[in-house]
């Protein structure tokens, strides 16, 4: 018990220091810093890409997000190596899903997936993108395992789109370095923003990077379904 | 140079006699002190004498023979660098350290040759040479650097011709004293002479030798007393030096005096060894490193002190 | 005639040509063990003679990477003081290459052999030619690491000491490291010809700490009072045929930088405002102090040895004690006397290493007591030895009595009592100890099994011969190393010494040392005595079993009792034992578990239950927010 | 204001999970819950008062959108913070194998 209010005057201590000093230093709803600035007037013009995060993730903060994939690339691989079996897991029988649930899934496993294509593709013009696409067509994977206690997803053929999306986006970084001098550059024309085919290489990447994280969350849900605890 | 070239050839020889004849005398008094009759004061020429003109000697090996030759060799080289009352052959060379390292020569070679005899007697007097010499040198050491901090040089000569008004004896009683005390263990007189002790090793280094080696062994001893004792004489009782003026009659007195000197300090070395028995080893270098020591330091700062302020 | 070699003379051409040899040396030794002891010959026999060519003329190599983003220029260079100790490393070096040539081993790791020790005399020839501190500093590091990795060569047993010897290199790196990075920051220069400029100028202060922080760092490899702890265990279980290169080149590295700092770059106008004592600088005596009570204790230590190469190695630390004795009084007599030294130190410890190994070899032992009678046997090995403890005991005749007369003229002139009498003592000592060898090794009763010993192979016999030739010559004409000294000193700002080719005059209060003179009446005096021994009677020789022994019969037990070795200075080792058990170890042992205890109880947070740790850092948070509330 | 406030809680909550519960499971949602407030909070401090979401298109002016900054900085914190969830389950899952429990102060080897 004395624990517990140990950490509560504690804990209350941090959080109201961190809020008053966050309502003196950052007041709520204040105007954008100076950098957003440059992004919020010249973004477009510079990107050709309507979604202002878009822009900033992929094309001023393009190297970042690569390596954020890299993170998650890194992840899947620790899950994987933390739950290394010797033989291939075999998935248990649990509770048999109900009828509602496998014919439900049946009927929006496809919608999913294209629902999940759809937020990435449009990635440059709508909210949304690769990593919430990729999120998207996860869970596609998740209602297949639910529904079907025998599903397994194609192993072989996850890893090799996800290598092979994975170096899409590495090679146009160093298309970019060939062509133009640094890693990413924009080499396709930036079209009309506004439209689906614009933003010059942002779009392909987007796609790339929802098929890979796609990809890797599956296989992650597929590793963590996979155990036998 | 005609004069001095006689004069280098022979010193060595009147020394060694003098050596030999003192050595004579000395065994006469010890046996009077302890109530003997003792040898006739001759004894030790009709020693060397036979000992020379042995028909069969015996050595080891080439190592064995370097003993005495070094024993002689160190002696003799010694003897030229220091001053000898009036006559100083090549001490104007010559300076203090120097003679002090030229001396270690005939130890050492020595030490060399009762090593190669193989004889564990040997062995031992070596070992117990060795321990006595670092147990002597270290009151010896302080005293001599008192002399050299005192008069500001190092240059044997330089040192004799500053006692001209007074000796160092006078000015440095503590530093002289524990020199003498040193000079005991040079001479290898009791209570410091383990190294050769007859009675436990058989006298030690010199175990295996015999005939000729022993007769150069001896007449190296009898240099040795002279250095030693000269050593002491140049360095505290002004070179022996009794008449400043020049002329070969005053060089020839203050020679004479200097003898006398060499005499009356091995005569009192001789009359401790008479009377004292003998310390062991590590007894005999507890003794040197500490009371001797202790005197000498004082002796040391009261020089720094004199000369420096 | 040996035109075609000058544009080689050059610091970067030297260092160069033995970094290739190293590599080529190690992956010739894949191919053939005869090419790669060849290779490992050549180079370092090569560079030491352009060492040797190139003399002290002065010349300044800029280098400067292109891609430096600190804008540092790697300066090499050769100048008299560099000059000197080049030629002394590159000496000892190469000869003790070819001399571990000559046992012939052929093992894998003799490539790793071959190649450290090119790539360590690199590294060596590296910091005395660096021009810059920078340059000094990585040399340094490479040269620690070689020699640490050479040790280790040994096996099992040498990993302790090589460890010890590592840990505190290190700790002396890092100090060099502080004093280098403060000097930068003062003066954002680091060659030595700039800092000589500015450093004189500087406050005392400022000196006396970088100095101090250098200072500790050149101890450590000068096995200087209390940082010597690594060197006895170091030395005496490096490989045989590494020690010499240990003792004699590396350990110089010490004193070299003590001397190119203190008198080279800071000056003796900058030393003497620090303060003075009686004439010299205040830091200088302390050094010196430190260097004649390192003698003694090294010396006592050394005499208490029963391990040939222990004993060796305690002689090693006492000797350099009288080198940085000599470069502390740093007058005139100090420094020739010092840097003297520390040449003799070289050439007769690389001999007596070399002739320890020799015994090794041949006796399967590191006991001296396991010795005995073989000056018999192997009279090259003997003689070679005999004269290089002649020059450790400073017997005139020698080199190395001049180097002690001049260390001892130089603090007897200044009034020292309390270095002369040391200096004194602990060469007292070093005849019990060299006496020892002497005795235990080559004098005495052979053992029935090294009947057949018989002196090593001319590659071997040869470096030994070169060096006692060295040191006899010396001994005849001091002037020789002298005057190349007395260039080092004028170079350096120090009164050079008054010398001829035979004599030195050190002026009117001193006795002048003329070794001709010496020499001369020597070969009188010997003619003299050998006249008597050859005109008395012929002596028979017998055998060396044949000795007085009181009517024993020898026969049953030669080994065990004739033979006067085991615990040669009892007495002596009696009376010095309660004072000398290994004080300064027991320090640094009780500073490490200490430490250890310390870091122990910290350790004790790690409760292992993840909770706790939230629980520090939310505290460790809070206490920080309430410390900013506080103080803003 | 709200927002900064909510964030604040969530934090407050996800660390007094993590303080107070020993079941890993809940441990890890604690630190979910952390990464929930986090993002609010950097969305929230992002907000510029009456205006809307940074796409612009007919309509939308650049003058009339908040700050994109911080809401792409979140994009990347979440894919993060889903990267360590998923890496800590499969930990706890190696760890319920290894100990057949799930209680952390039983799960003591990393003492000493």
């Amino acid at each position: 018990m004395i624990k517990r209010l140990v950490s509560i005057i504690i804990l209350a201590v941090v959080i109201t220091s961190l809020f008053m000093v966050l309502s003196e230093t950052a007041p709520f709803g204040d105007d954008e810093t100076v950098v957003s600035h440059r992004y919020i007037y010249k973004g477009v013009d510079e990107t050709g890409s309507a979604n202002l995060v878009t822009a900033v993730v992929l094309n001023y903060r393009g190297f970042d997000t690569l390596g954020e994939v890299t993170v998650l690339f890194v992840a899947a691989t620790g899950v994987g190596a933390a739950l290394y079996t010797r033989k291939h897991p075999v998935r248990k029988n649990k509770v048999e899903a109900s009828l509602i649930v496998k014919t439900g899934s049946k009927l929006l496993f496809p919608m999913m997936l294209l629902f999940g294509a759809y937020i990435f593709v449009h990635g440059h013009l709508t909210p949304g993108g690769g990593f919430q696409g990729g999120a998207v067509i996860a869970t596609a994977f998740v209602f297949k395992y639910i529904s079907d206690t025998r599903y397994s997803i194609d192993h072989v053929g996850f890893t090799k789109m996800e290598s092979a999306s994975g170096m899409i986006f590495a090679g146009l970084g160093i298309m970019g370095l060939l062509l133009g001098g640094y890693f990413l550059l924009n080499i396709l024309p930036n079209g009309t923003p506004g439209e689906l085919i614009s933003a010059g290489i942002l779009p392909i990447i987007y796609i790339a990077i929802g098929i890979k994280v796609g990809a890797e969350l599956t296989g992650i849900i597929d590793r963590m379904m996979g155990v036998e605890a | 140079m005609i004069a001095e070239i006689l004069v280098l050839i022979f010193m060595p020889v009147f020394v060694s006699f003098m050596g030999l004849l003192f050595m004579g005398i000395q065994r006469k008094i010890t046996a009077r002190v302890q109530n003997r009759i003792g040898p006739p004061f001759y004894q030790q020429f009709i020693d060397v004498m036979k000992l020379f003109s042995k028909r069969e000697n015996i050595g080891h090996n080439w190592v064995f023979d370097i003993g005495p030759i070094f024993a002689i060799v160190g002696m003799l080289t010694t003897m030229l660098f220091i001053p000898m009352g009036g006559f100083r052959l090549l001490s104007m060379d010559g300076d203090l350290i120097v003679v002090m390292y030229l001396l270690v020569i005939s130890g050492l070679g020595m030490a060399l040759g009762a090593g190669a005899s193989g004889n564990p007697n040997a062995g031992i007097g070596v070992m117990r040479g060795l321990t006595l010499m670092m147990a002597y040198e270290m009151p010896f050491v302080i005293s001599v650097l008192a002399v050299m901090v005192y008069y500001h040089t190092t240059s044997l000569a330089e040192i004799v011709g500053m006692q001209s008004g007074m000796w160092a004896l006078i000015i440095l009683p503590l530093s002289a004293l524990v020199a003498d005390m040193a000079l005991q263990a040079q001479f290898g007189k009791k209570p410091f002479d383990q190294p050769i002790a007859p009675a436990e090793v058989a006298t030690g280094p010199i175990v295996e030798y015999g005939g000729k080696y022993l007769g150069m062994l001896m007449v190296a001893h009898s240099i040795g007393m002279f250095v030693e004792a000269g050593l002491f004489i140049d360095i505290f009782l002004g070179g022996g030096l009794l008449f400043h003026q020049p002329g070969i009659i005053w060089q020839v007195f203050n020679f004479l005096f200097w003898v006398l000197l060499v005499f009356a300090l091995y005569t009192l070395a001789v009359l401790v060894n008479a009377i004292m028995p003998r310390y062991r080893i590590d007894q005999a270098f507890v003794f040197y490193w500490k009371w001797p020591t202790i005197i000498a330091i004082i002796g040391l700062a009261y020089a720094l002190g004199v000369s420096v302020w | 005639m040996l035109e075609f070699l000058n544009p080689m003379l050059r610091p970067e051409w030297m260092i160069s040509l033995l970094f290739i040899g190293a590599l080529l040396t190690y992956f010739a030794g894949k191919v053939s063990s005869a090419l790669r002891t060849t290779f490992a010959i050549i180079f370092s026999v090569f560079v030491a003679f352009l060492v040797f060519l190139s003399g002290s003329r002065d010349v300044l190599t800029y280098w400067r990477p292109s891609a430096s983003p600190m804008g540092f220029r790697f300066v090499l260079s050769i100048n008299a003081l560099s000059w000197f100790f080049a030629l002394m490393i590159s000496m000892v070096s190469a000869l003790t290459i070819v001399y571990s040539a000559g046992f012939g081993k052929n093992t894998e790791k003799d490539n790793a052999f071959y190649g450290l020790n090119l790539l360590l005399m690199g590294a060596m020839l590296g910091v005395v030619f660096s021009g810059d501190m920078l340059s000094f500093f990585i040399f340094w590091e490479i040269m620690t690491l070689a020699s640490y990795l050479l040790t280790t060569l040994a096996g099992k047993r040498a990993e302790k000491g090589a460890l010890n010897y590592m840990i505190i290199s290190t700790a002396g790196a890092y100090s060099i490291l502080i004093g280098m990075t403060m000097i930068y920051t003062r003066f954002g220069t680091l060659e030595f010809s700039g800092l000589a400029s500015v450093m004189g100028g500087a406050d005392p202060m400022f000196l006396l700490i970088t100095l101090s922080m250098l200072g500790i760092g050149f101890a450590v490899k000068a096995a200087l009072a209390p940082f010597y702890v690594w060197a006895p265990p170091a030395y005496s279980e490096a490989p045989d045929s590494f020690t010499p290169v240990f003792s004699g080149a590396l350990s110089k590295l010490g004193p070299y930088g003590f001397t190119l700092f203190m008198y080279g770059i800071v000056g003796l106008p900058a030393l003497a405002k620090m303060g003075t004592f009686r004439g010299i600088s205040d830091f200088g005596y302390i050094i010196a102090l430190l260097g004649s009570i390192t003698a003694v204790i090294a010396t006592l230590y050394a005499i208490a040895q029963d391990d040939i190469k222990k004993l060796l190695a305690y002689s090693s630390i006492s000797q350099l004690g009288y080198v940085m004795m000599g470069i502390g009084i740093g007058t005139s007599i100090g420094v020739a006397g010092g840097l003297y030294h520390a040449l003799n130190h070289a050439i007769f410890k690389t001999t007596l290493f070399m002739g320890a190994g020799v015994l090794i070899y041949t006796t399967g032992s590191r006991k001296l007591s396991d010795m005995g009678g073989l000056g018999t046997k192997m009279p090259i090995t003997f003689l070679t030895m005999l004269i290089a403890i002649f020059a450790l005991a400073g017997i005139p005749m020698t080199g190395g009595f001049g180097s002690k007369w001049l260390l001892y003229e130089a603090a007897i002139d200044k009034k020292f009592v309390l270095i002369a009498p040391l200096a004194f003592i602990a060469s007292v000592g070093a005849f019990l100890y060299s006496f020892r060898i002497l005795q235990s090794a080559f004098l005495g009763q052979l053992p029935e099994r090294l009947k057949g010993a018989k002196d090593p192979s001319p590659l071997i016999t040869i470096p030994m011969l070169f060096f006692a030739g060295l040191l006899v010559l010396f001994g005849i004409a001091p002037g020789i190393p002298l005057g190349i000294i007395a260039s080092v000193e004028s170079y350096l700002g120090i009164p050079a010494l008054n010398v001829s080719t035979y004599s030195v005059y050190l002026g009117a209060n001193f006795g002048a040392y003329n070794a001709f003179t010496v020499m001369t009446v020597i070969t009188l005096a010997l003619l003299v005595a050998l006249a008597l021994f050859f005109i008395a009677k012929k002596s028979r020789k017998v055998g060396q079993t044949d000795t007085y022994m009181a009517g024993e019969v020898p026969e049953h037990h030669v080994d065990l009792y004739l033979h006067y070795s085991m615990n040669f200075y009892r007495p002596l080792e009696r009376i010095f034992a309660p004072y000398l058990r290994n004080r300064l170890e027991r320090l640094y042992d009780a500073f490490g578990s200490g430490y250890e205890l310390i870091s122990e109880g910290i350790r004790r947070i790690y409760t292992g239950d993840v909770q706790h740790y939230v629980y520090y850092v939310m505290v460790f948070l809070a206490v920080m927010i309430l410390a900013g509330w506080w103080w803003l | 204001m709200m927002f900064y406030f909510a964030s604040a809680a969530l934090i407050a909550i996800g660390i007094y999970m993590l303080m107070v519960k020993k079941n890993l499971i809940k441990m890890i949602l604690g630190l979910s819950v952390i990464d929930s407030g986090v993002n609010l909070l950097l969305i929230s401090i992002g907000y510029i008062n009456g205006k809307t979401a940074p796409i612009i298109q007919p309509g939308v002016s650049p003058s009339n959108v908040v700050d994109p900054l911080p809401q792409a900085l979140v994009l990347t914190n979440i894919v993060i913070g889903v990267s360590v969830t998923a890496l800590a389950l499969s930990v706890v899952i190696r760890v319920y194998k290894h100990y057949k429990t799930l209680n952390s102060s039983e799960v003591r080897d990393l003492k000493w």
